[in-house]
């Protein structure tokens, strides 16, 4: 087993780096001069000039490469071209604020979308099950925008006026001082991954309380919550890990469209931002970690399902 | 003597493995028939919309029926001025051409890989799945987000993008249905008669593997819709003066209050699409998945 | 003796209205065992399974009675019947490696039983004595593994100790060995036995294996299409059925004594010279020699496991690699079919076990027939239409099935087809490999006939791999017996037969159940 | 919550408080450097921050701050500026004529020239030339200077400056500051203007977003907000919390053609393009009709403004005739626009669709603002720009002459830059004015740029906030002068 695992934490290594390469070749590609994107209207050829020779744009790119790599290794995520300054002090602020509402939204969807599954499966073909899918099949299908906009109309501006429509934050303050304001971007992003995790736990659910050993469990006359418990619900962990992983690293990706609908100061605005003003460093960080993410979420999630299944447990043990 | 039981053969009643049988056997799903009813009517909307615009309002996409924001008109001016219906109606060809377009290279070239990687085995599954996993790994905004600042928001590019995105996904589900078909005798029959192995991929994997593939059109072509929506939302998507549902939503947002339709129309258009075509999925794989009806009384 | 299980004008539908069993009526007495015997989909598993108060999603009550121990199980409520089940009656399910809960150890599994009907003593203990019951070791370190540690036949052991645990009045045991080979077989049946009649348990042994039945039953009902149309002691139904239902049943069983031709001359189209292949560290051939003359059938026995497939695959040329030597006709072939000449692929055809998985169900039959023909050789469109209508006609197919897809045929017709695909280029050697082990018993017969015909019309050679010796007798004329993946008795049919020198061929022999 | 109507403070202004203002713009580049703003927070902040000599008020009046007069010599070379009596930096210290000096030091400096810069070329040097003056000292007589250095980005710092201690004369000291995203200030105690500033502490809130800035209005996360786009206007003023202050400023968004390429180096092409436009139109739909008329020429504040010259009207046929005369049955161009400000990409759209009407086929090519401001700005053959206004003299400095830095339609007409050179040494004011007038009319004539209208300025805030006027110069919300502000009751509700 931990063969398997090393093997796979081996493997996850080597896509973040060839992930790093890409990233790296990616930003280059970028057009503009970062230097005249910063200045703007304002950039006279001196200015433009001066600011270039100071951003260090004049190395080769292998060496610029291997510079970010090993940065990377000690931290040092380089120097972000607009504000001058460290890019880790850039982003540090911004990568706790989208690391809370990450993981509020999480902490929220997952435990409420795996109840909802259970309970739609367990009322198999009623009226709760009829309801909770028919729901959520239309809440999975409509995009995030579509949903925040909704959202903001009905409690924000329009209906009802109860929920701060944005974010703002006092410096030294982070976003979890004003908890209102977070009401609608968590609700967002819960609203968008709840459905998939209660879809998918429902479905796997329904295949677990199909099988052989389901039904024999209850021929044995074992009573339903210990056959649920005991014979069910562990089935389920591995499949419904992977979802719940891959819409982890979705949110870590698909919090750049709701950050920017609710002005929320995390890592999306901080690319957005960081594109438009051809802030390769913060790119190339942003972009990275967003990636580290979703690979480490995943890894995470293959380790749960091979602790979850005793076949490999055993096996690869030996 | 053993004898040995016959493996459960189809019931009478379970979807047939065809690919008519599967679009029959989805049909008699009520959110089948929902979901294609929401998406012809929003599709014809799309198709006849800019031709039947400015024979119903006398106004084209482009020219003024007022100032802007106001009511003039049935659902009233845009941010321009511009009628809010004749670019509602216009507004849904671009986006349904690009979704449709880059949905059919996502399948296309995920379903050759995903068959390729599930049929070769060995170095190059490890290989074209490992490549597979780099391209998943970079979130699909991103990707976009580079594109389009390196060469433009062209439309061809949207498409691209998209596309791609979609590949590995699809890749993916192409593979893992080439694996489950691959130790099939039926292609072992084929090796034995040393078909050619493209052939083998088109004459046997690929009618097999139709089920789980068109579940994932349909769930593609939602995730299109909902994509390039979003892009144009974002202001990266489809530019002006184009006349398109997502970028009628950004235009349009700023004045909810005012004039809401210029907002409404196009995210009650985009919902019923997506919501559409993923029920009509929904339903594709539901039946895929072979289950029945639900027997209700 | 009052009956200890007893079911009366039973009528089960689906939701939907069709019924599933019409009238349903038999009691079972303490310490016997009936067998409800009928093909597949005749609702046995629905009867079974009626006994313990539990209908299928899908399918629900629609009138009659069921009596466990003078308890009227059909009006309980779901927890009475829940405490009836395991205790009072308890389920051996057809499938065990379904059945086991694979994240489960399987100790815990039978203790669950006990604790979940309260027992009184010694819940451990009850454990160790009912895995030594079934002939399981009871000790901690074999109760501790999972289900997928155990081959089929302990598992389905571990069924039958979970059953058996709460020393319940009622067993019903779903084709509790089908899928398990011969001598596994043997022992379930006996421990089976043992146990009903040590405690006095009343038994519904469900099957559709009419030999089986001749050694385990008491008496006999017999189900056909939801109804049971004849029911007696099994003495009396097998020897003087009385619904046309079993007396084909009956027809359909092999008879290991039936004459066969005398060996032709020694004269090999096929041969192997020591033929190894292993998978990893795993051996599966050591060094297989057998050869097979023109127009003989070579009966290659074996358990599951043994090797059988592979050593087929590796003269098919399926095999990634082997040692030795395939030859055809004298000359060495190489190891890949795509190595070899389409002369070469022409000359042997191979048909494989499942005819559930041989056709691409997305091609019509004729489709599928027509590809060998396009592959190797190279008649036109017409032609090659005639040549596959001819077969069609010659497999007993029909031209009119030429135009279906696989799964608007039945499996017989199935495989008649992929029979004709293996033979539509004229063949030299056949290789058949279990080629019967999927169908009914009725269709496996006639499949068997049908070949012996063929190769007497074309005059080849066959290899006829199987694990059912009771066919040897029937179709071939050598046999060469396969264990371990290596040959350890080899000679004609009848010689081995009746003198069967090696142990594990006399062992095959006693397990095999005869009428 | 319930909408309310809020009594509009009257009465003399109340101390204290805190105002958040949420502003348009800004993001990771965010400075509080006193002479390279270029964003709008950016603006705003050293507009609170510093003072520069002179300012132009809000009516457009070019007003001494720091300074308390600055005089010309009569040839127009050298220019004397009396510094004001009591005005300290932050930290208390007075404002000394070395200060100023080492000013214009850091502004000019060679090798990191800041953004005002560019329009000072002609300052040879800065010299003390006493207690409390500072004399200008020009290579060439320059009769507007007062003009030149009446810009925010002129702002006077200590002559030990440093952007770790950002110290100025404005009437707010630095707070925190978070980059990106929002800055804090405090009142400064030592601020010159008796009583001023009200405000204990001013917020300056950075918003990317229109939506999200009036909806943190609306949700009352922030107190004022700078450029409501004009279609909201009405929604705005119909809400009774809310105050809506609009300006009529001398913004404008010109399109411009390159007069040196074709097919604009014909100017009867320029005319032709110039005639397409339904100028009224152009105001009615980009702007909601929040803003005034143009005639193709900039500077209307300034006194020489050539209003004589008769308003150019959308005319079809005569732009159809112009047109075929010039060899062009239809003409197909390409129009570059990005959003480089609220109505831009608008404008375009619009312009698009009058020109249909003259076979006139315009390609939008719409760019992200970075790109649009990249290595092709200034060279784009027909693109659009934006411009705060400014008096004739100093506009024609930067955009309109071969040596300005924003010359996006290479306009280099030898007729055009006699008469400019010849008014900018000009002394007396008459004089000069013919003289520009008939510059302008040479524009007004062949020149490459389509001013169609000026950009109403309109910003809003809670009826609670008091002391904010509409402003002329096009800088929002009162010219971002929180000075005069103050809270009414009402705010905390
Ligand atoms: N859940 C269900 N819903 C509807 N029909 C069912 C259901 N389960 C079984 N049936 C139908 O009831 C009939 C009897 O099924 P059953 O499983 O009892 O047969 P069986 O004799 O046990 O067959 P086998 O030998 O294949 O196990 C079949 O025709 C089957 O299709
Ligand atoms: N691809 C493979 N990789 C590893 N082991 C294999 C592979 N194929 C077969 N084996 C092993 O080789 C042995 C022989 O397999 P084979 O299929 O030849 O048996 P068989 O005699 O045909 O059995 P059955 O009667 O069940 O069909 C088995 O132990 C099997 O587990
Ligand atoms: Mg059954
Ligand atoms: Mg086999």
């Amino acid at each position: 087993m931990t063969r398997l695992i090393l093997r796979r934490l081996l493997v996850s290594v080597l896509v973040l780096w060839v992930v790093s390469l890409l990233v790296f070749v990616a930003t280059l590609l970028l057009p503009g001069d970062p230097a005249r994107a910063i200045l703007g209207q304002q950039a006279t050829p001196e200015r433009v000039a001066a600011l270039q020779h100071q951003l260090h744009l004049d190395l080769p790119v292998w060496q610029r490469y291997l510079d970010w790599l090993g940065g990377l290794f000690t931290g040092d995520l380089g120097t972000s071209t607009s504000t001058q300054g460290p890019v880790t002090a850039l982003l540090g602020d911004r990568v706790s604020a989208s690391l809370v509402l990450l993981v509020v939204a999480a902490v929220l969807a997952t435990p409420l979308g795996l109840a909802l599954g259970t309970w739609s499966a367990i009322r198999r073909d009623r009226a709760t099950d009829q309801a909770i899918s028919g729901i959520s099949l239309v809440i999975a299908a409509l995009p995030e925008f579509v949903i925040g906009v909704a959202l903001v109309v009905l409690l924000s501006t329009t209906v009802f006026k109860i929920f701060p429509s944005v974010t703002i934050t006092a410096p030294g303050e982070t976003v979890w001082d004003e908890p209102a304001q977070l009401v609608l971007p968590v609700l967002t992003l819960v609203l968008v991954v709840t459905p998939y995790i209660t879809r998918m736990m429902r479905a796997t659910m329904n295949e677990v309380l199909d099988s052989g050993y389901v039904e024999m469990a209850r021929l044995k006359g074992v009573r339903e919550r210990t056959v649920l418990v005991r014979h069910a619900l562990p089935h389920a962990i591995g499949p419904v890990a992977q979802v719940v992983a891959l819409q982890l690293a979705w949110l870590a990706g698909g919090v750049v469209v709701v950050e920017f609908l609710f002005r929320y100061p995390g890592i999306g605005q901080a690319l957005i931002d960081a594109v438009g003003k051809r802030d390769v460093a913060v790119v190339q960080a942003v972009t990275l970690l967003i990636a580290a993410v979703y690979i480490v979420v995943n890894l995470l999630a293959d380790v749960v399902g091979i602790l979850a299944n005793p076949k490999l447990r055993t096996e690869a043990g030996r | 003597m053993t004898a040995v039981e016959l493996p459960r053969t189809a019931p009478p009643d379970a979807p047939p493995a065809r690919s008519g049988g599967l679009f029959r056997t989805a049909w008699t799903f009520p959110k089948a028939k929902i979901g294609a009813v929401l998406t012809i009517v929003v599709v014809l909307i799309a198709l006849l919309g800019p031709w039947l615009g400015p024979v119903l309002t006398g106004h084209t996409t482009t020219d003024f029926a007022g100032k802007p924001f106001k009511h003039d008109g049935v659902f009233g001016t845009d941010g321009l001025g511009r009628d809010v219906l004749t670019r509602f109606l216009a507004g849904g060809t671009t986006l349904l051409l690009y979704a449709v377009l880059a949905t059919a290279l996502g399948i296309v070239l995920g379903a050759l890989l995903g068959m390729v990687a599930g049929y070769g085995g060995g170095w190059l599954d490890s290989l074209l799945m490992r490549g597979n996993d780099v391209l998943l790994s970079f979130p699909q905004l991103v990707i976009a987000l580079l594109a389009i600042a390196v060469i433009g928001p062209e439309g061809w590019l949207l498409v691209l993008v998209i596309g791609l995105t979609h590949a590995p996904r699809t890749a993916r589900v192409a593979r893992q249905a080439t694996v489950a078909v691959r130790g099939q005798d039926y292609i072992r029959a084929a090796e034995m008669y040393a078909v050619p192995r493209s052939r083998i991929l088109l004459r046997e994997i690929l009618p097999n593997i139709t089920g789980p593939l068109m579940v994932e059109i349909g769930l593609r072509l939602t995730y299109s819709i909902g994509y390039i929506a979003s892009l144009s939302f974002l202001g990266l998507g489809i530019q002006p003066p184009s006349a398109d549902w997502g970028l009628m939503i950004n235009e349009n947002r700023i004045a909810l209050v005012v004039q809401p339709w210029g907002v409404l129309l196009p995210v009650l258009a985009i919902a019923a699409l997506t919501v559409g075509t993923n029920l009509v999925a929904d339903a594709l794989a539901s039946a895929a998945a072979g289950r029945k009806r639900e027997a209700h009384a | 003796m009052t009956a200890a299980l007893e079911v009366t004008g039973l009528a089960v539908s689906t939701v939907a209205g069709s019924p599933v069993l019409t009238d349903v009526s038999f009691a079972v007495a303490p310490g016997e065992v009936l067998a409800l015997v009928g093909e597949s989909g005749s609702g046995k598993t629905t009867a079974g399974l009626a006994a313990l108060g539990h209908f299928r999603r899908g399918l629900a009550v629609a009138g009659g009675q069921v009596t466990v121990a003078g308890v009227d199980v059909l009006s309980l409520d779901a927890a009475a019947r829940r405490r009836l089940r395991g205790s009072t009656v308890a389920y051996i399910p057809q499938d065990p490696a379904l059945s086991l809960n694979p994240a489960l150890r399987i100790g815990l599994q039978i203790a669950e039983v006990l604790e979940t009907h309260g027992y009184e003593g010694s819940v451990d203990e009850r454990v160790g004595s009912v895995l030594a019951e079934v002939g399981l070791p009871a000790d901690a370190a074999y109760r501790r593994r999972y289900p997928h540690q155990l081959s089929g036949g302990q598992q389905q052991r571990v069924g039958i100790a979970m059953a058996f645990a709460c020393r319940p009045a009622v067993v019903v045991l779903d084709e509790p060995t089908t899928g398990l080979d011969v001598v596994t077989q043997a022992l379930v049946l006996k421990t089976v036995r043992a146990l009903t009649a040590e405690h006095d348990v009343a038994a519904l042994y469900i099957t559709h294996d009419l030999a089986v039945v001749a050694e385990i039953a008491d008496r006999v009902a017999v189900m056909y299409r939801g109804d049971i149309v004849e029911c007696g002691p099994a003495a009396t139904v097998l020897r003087t059925p009385s619904h046309a239902y079993t007396r084909r049943l009956l027809d359909a069983v092999p008879d290991p004594d039936a004459a066969s031709a005398p060996p032709p001359p020694e004269d090999p189209v096929l041969a192997t010279r020591d033929v190894s292949v292993s998978y990893g560290q795993h051996v599966v051939l050591r060094g297989v020699d057998v050869s097979v003359a023109r127009g003989e059938c070579l009966l290659l026995l074996g358990e599951s496991g043994s090797g059988k497939t592979t050593l087929s695959q590796c003269i098919a040329g399926l095999t990634a690699a082997y040692s030795g030597t395939v030859s055809l006709a004298g000359t060495s072939l190489a190891v890949s079919t795509r190595q070899r000449s389409d002369e070469q692929r022409r000359r042997i055809q191979y048909v494989f076990q499942s005819p559930f998985s041989s056709l691409n169900p997305r091609k019509t039959v004729a489709q599928s027939i027509e590809v060998p023909l396009t592959r190797l050789t190279s008649l036109s469109r017409a032609e090659r239409r005639a040549r596959v209508d001819e077969m069609l006609d010659r497999v007993r197919l029909g031209r009119a099935l030429a135009d279906r897809l696989p799964d608007q045929l039945s499996g017989g017709e199935r495989q008649r087809a992929a029979i004709a695909r293996a033979l539509v280029t004229t063949p030299d050697v056949l290789v058949c490999d279990e080629v019967t082990s999927a169908l009914d018993v009725s269709v496996q017969a006639t499949i068997v006939e049908l070949l012996g015909e063929l190769r007497r019309e074309l005059g080849m050679a066959m290899l006829f791999v199987t694990h059912n010796i009771a066919l040897a007798g029937e179709v071939a004329d050598r046999i060469a017996v396969l264990q371990g993946g290596a040959i350890v008795e080899e000679g004609p049919v009848r010689d081995v037969l009746d003198a069967p020198s090696h142990d594990y061929t006399r062992e095959l022999l006693a397990a095999t159940p005869r009428l | 919550g319930a909408t309310y109507a809020a009594p509009v403070p009257a009465g003399p202004p109340k101390p204290g408080g805190r105002l958040r203002v949420g502003v348009t713009g800004g993001g990771a580049s965010d400075t509080l450097d006193p002479h390279i703003p270029a964003t709008n927070p950016d603006i705003a902040r050293v507009i609170n921050l510093y003072e520069p000599l002179l300012i132009r008020d809000h009516d457009y009046r070019l007003q001494p701050l720091v300074a308390q007069s600055l005089k010309a010599s009569p040839d127009a070379r050298t220019w004397t500026a009396v510094l004001r009596d009591g005005v300290k930096f932050h930290d208390g210290r007075p404002v000394t004529p070395a200060d100023v000096v080492a000013t214009f030091k850091r502004i000019m400096d060679p090798k990191d020239p800041k953004s005002g810069a560019a329009g000072l070329t002609m300052l040879a040097e800065v010299v003390p030339s006493g207690d409390r003056t500072v004399e200008f000292r020009l290579n060439t007589p320059n009769a507007g200077f007062d003009d030149l250095l009446g810009q925010y980005s002129l702002g006077i710092v200590p002559a030990d400056f440093d952007l770790k201690r950002p110290i100025g004369t404005g009437p707010f000291k630095a707070g925190s500051f978070t980059v990106g995203q929002q800055s804090t200030f405090t009142r400064n105690e030592h601020y010159w203007r008796p009583g001023q500033p009200y405000l204990d502490e001013l917020v300056l809130i950075n918003f990317a977003d229109d939506d999200a800035r009036i909806n943190a209005l609306l949700s009352s996360q922030v107190d004022a907000i700078d450029q409501v786009p004009v279609a909201l206007v009405d929604v705005l003023n119909s809400d009774p919390r809310i105050q809506v202050l609009a300006a009529e400023t001398g913004t404008w968004l010109p399109f411009t053609m390159r007069v040196d390429r074709p097919p604009f180096d014909d100017v009867r092409v320029r005319q032709a393009m110039r005639l397409v436009v339904d100028r009224e139109q152009m105001i009615n739909q980009v702007l909601s009709g929040q803003g005034r008329l143009g005639n193709d020429l900039y500077a209307p504040f300034d006194p020489a403004y050539a209003k004589e010259l008769p308003q150019r009207k959308q005319d079809i046929d005569a732009a159809k005739k112009l047109l075929a005369e010039a060899g062009h049955s239809t003409l197909d161009v390409e129009l570059v626009t990005a959003p480089i400000q609220a109505g831009a990409v608008e404008a375009a759209q619009v312009f698009q669709q009058q020109a249909k009407a003259a076979g006139i086929n315009v390609k939008i090519r719409k760019l992200d603002t970075t790109t649009f401001y990249g290595e092709n700005y200034l060279s784009w053959d027909f693109a659009q720009d934006f411009w705060y206004t400014r008096n004739y003299l100093p506009q024609v400095a930067n955009g309109s002459l071969p040596k300005s830095p924003y010359n996006e339609t290479h306009w280099q007409d030898p007729e055009f830059i006699a008469l400019v050179t010849r008014a900018g040494s000009t002394v007396d004011p008459n004089a000069r004015a013919d003289l520009i007038k008939r510059a302008q009319k040479i524009e007004y004539e062949r020149g490459g740029l389509i001013v169609w209208g000026f950009v109403n300025q309109v910003d809003a805030h809670r009826k609670y906030v008091a002391g904010l006027v509409p402003d002329r110069t096009g800088i929002s919300l009162s010219g971002y002068q929180f000075r005069n502000a103050w809270l009414g009751t009402g705010k905390e509700a």
